[in-house]
């Protein structure tokens, strides 16, 4: 497709456009159901079940079983949707957020109140920022493998 | 005065987190204190200057319209709206009602500009619109008036450019202004600032960005306006892209209709609530 | 040819009647006879000239969307639409297989020119999409090839007026010329012609507006563009209002982008079927 | 509303506007419940009973009942909603326009064959067409009164 897609060459980042809403449908849609009390009941009580009557993608599904939130965007998954599954975990946004980023929560934390991720080599690929693909996964799991 | 008019516009992040720190008594902690405080004079300022209509500009995330529906630009219409359940329950506060009759007449008239807008008359509201009320009008028993809940695609791509809202905004302007009862109304913009919440680049801070935004959409909107929407994913994070509904706000205001400048009331800069810059402003039209 | 291309534009009544006839087996009755002789030739046009795509305009009636939601223009992105239970049951005819990849490819760039689709990745279609298939592809056991379907509120007032459903047309022209695969695609308009179906008024029809808006149809549309809505309600019945679906197909063409003039393949014109005025043309772009 | 109406003075015609559209709400969300084959059986079954789910006004439930389209249009229906009833009764669209008329299904059906019902003096109120107020209801009902 000959339009412009200029938002691929930013870092870290997966911009929620048709194609991957179309990847993503039956995953989201799944998310969805979760806004009703008795389907957070019905998926907690058996989570595979639950996922087997939605026409997702055995990687959908094992993404969510994983809580691997980057690799449910890949599939196709939006945040925004995304939050609905954390939210029947009882996990707050800030908590799935960090998540994505290899960070233990209290880094991920203390990395927000000392003024959040720069954006300092974090607009375009091929930086050396802290979302760059050569810098994952960050926090103390990150800096394991380069010390 | 016989007609409706734009008396001032308002300006917030409505981060989710900031709504659950209200429900669950937090808004005294040392994290969340910062925050609460720099709504202190909007609490006031809103009891002084109470409205009787909302028109408020905010984007569902993902709760009345999933992927099977998503309209660009949805006005709601019904009597009432009730806050949703996001899949933590439904916050805890009031039911919101609705103005339909004038709801309508902005419907009508916006469409006539040549807005495609979607016609809401049923539909539940999250935490975009819900917080908004909350750091405006703190945990009353019912919201102090009616409220137009409007509603911007900026969920799956591609969303309105910041120039399409901007003129959306104008466009409104005339709609209100032309309805013959003399209501005093506000139109709200939230959402933004910086923040991302997705991905190895999740925590995306820019006060600088923030900054510059606000200073911008004070004193030259217009030119705001043509800021292409990869600037603010770069700079502002990919959900900083919910700031060009600020525009909408902006673009009703007087001055952008060859009226007075607006005065700046207040203004409000903080980092962090939970993922995301909290940024906050009014304006009033004399 | 390596990009997408508008080869043709059709117009026609989309009357629930003539399904209902052909779905019953009384195209052969004299009362159907001469409607069904008007399509003739269409179906072996449609046979000669298969497109790859079909880009069809029509409208929703109160099937696919409620009163709850009712947006201006949707566009179709799913994989398939199934033909709707309007109440008779569902239509005997082939499920509608949909292009995802051009319609998600059309609707950020008429988004980007800014027109505040709504996007719509599930929906049923009813008579309105599937009448003009069956007239002009009778009744095989599959559509002969993907349809994109795009609906516009013509149920809820305010209605798009005539100039905005031409303006879209040039919008879609381009978003259709800008996909880098070399289909070939035709573009159909729906609905109309003089009806009214409510009232003291049932049954209006008016010969002599629907013949001269064929005329200025061919030969001026961006006049016709001009024509207010209260022009379609007068002269030809408050259903006659359908007629502004055709201004988008015919926006589309590609004269009105300064290329030449379009060849009139075919022109029909007959009354009644059922409470309507059947109308229907080709136009060929060179 | 200083909106205009331009559309008020067109004779025989209610225009489905917001205003037609609120006062309509619940009865045309009625309707559109006869598009799933269970609820027309159930509506058939106990048409007072399956009304009364509805948070419809007593006069739209009896304009229902009665199969006054007339009445429901004036109540806030619009006919490509009130389409599902006729749809339930098994009705054409022929018979349920014609139904608004007064006249016999006969007589509508020939007045289409005829060309159907003419514009002139049709166009705005007060002038002496068939679709103006003095000169319902039409067909045989209405040549009575008047021969
Ligand atoms: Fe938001
Ligand atoms: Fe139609």
């Amino acid at each position: 497709m000959p339009l412009d897609k200029p938002y691929l060459d930013v870092p870290g980042t997966t911009i929620f456009d048709a194609e991957q809403s179309r990847l993503g449908y039956h995953l989201n849609q799944f998310c969805m159901s979760l806004m009703k009390a008795a389907n957070r009941e019905r998926f907690k009580a058996d989570e595979r079940a639950y996922l087997d009557e939605w026409a997702m993608t055995e990687e959908q599904k094992q993404a969510v079983l994983a809580r691997d939130l980057n690799r449910c965007i890949k599939a196709g998954g939006n945040i925004y949707f995304l939050a609905k599954i954390g939210a029947t975990d009882g996990k707050s946004f800030q908590q799935m957020a960090g998540s994505m980023t290899g960070m233990t929560e209290e880094e991920y934390r203390d990395m927000m109140i000392g003024g959040g991720r720069s954006a300092e080599g974090n607009r375009v690929l091929g930086e050396d920022g802290t979302a760059q693909a050569h810098r994952q996964p960050q926090g103390r799991a990150g800096q394991k493998t380069t010390s | 005065m016989t007609m409706a008019k734009i008396t001032a516009s308002v300006y917030t992040s409505h981060v989710p987190a900031i709504g659950a720190a209200l429900d669950l008594g937090k808004s005294g902690e040392p994290y969340w204190q910062p925050v609460f405080k720099g709504y202190e004079f909007s609490k006031h300022w809103m009891a002084e200057n109470k409205p009787d209509v909302i028109f408020l500009v905010y984007n569902d995330h993902a709760t009345a319209f999933s992927l099977d529906m998503i309209p660009t630009f949805a006005i709601g219409c019904a009597d009432s709206f009730t806050p949703a359940d996001e899949g933590w329950g439904p916050r805890p506060v009031p039911v919101v009602q609705g103005h339909p009759e004038l709801a309508a007449h902005i419907a009508q008239s916006v469409i006539q500009q040549d807005f495609d807008l979607t016609i809401v008359n049923k539909m539940d509201v999250d935490h975009g619109l819900t917080v908004p009320l909350s750091l405006m009008c703190g945990q009353p028993q019912a919201w102090p008036c009616p409220v137009i809940p409007f509603a911007v695609n900026v969920v799956q791509y591609p969303v309105p450019s910041g120039r399409r809202c901007f003129e959306l905004g104008k466009a409104i302007r005339k709609a209100i202004e032309s309805f013959d009862k003399p209501l005093n109304v506000q139109i709200w913009g939230t959402g933004g600032m910086s923040h991302q919440l997705q991905g190895p680049r999740a925590g995306l801070i820019n006060k600088e960005f923030d900054n510059a935004f606000l200073d911008q959409l004070i004193d030259d909107p217009e030119g705001l306006a043509s800021k292409p929407h990869i600037d603010y994913v770069r700079e502002a994070g990919s959900e900083g892209i919910e700031l060009v509904m600020w525009l909408i706000a902006r673009g009703a205001m007087a001055d952008v209709a060859g009226g007075p400048v607006p005065t700046v009331a207040h203004r409000f800069y903080h980092v962090p609530a939970s993922n995301t810059a909290v940024g906050h402003l009014i304006l009033e039209n004399k």
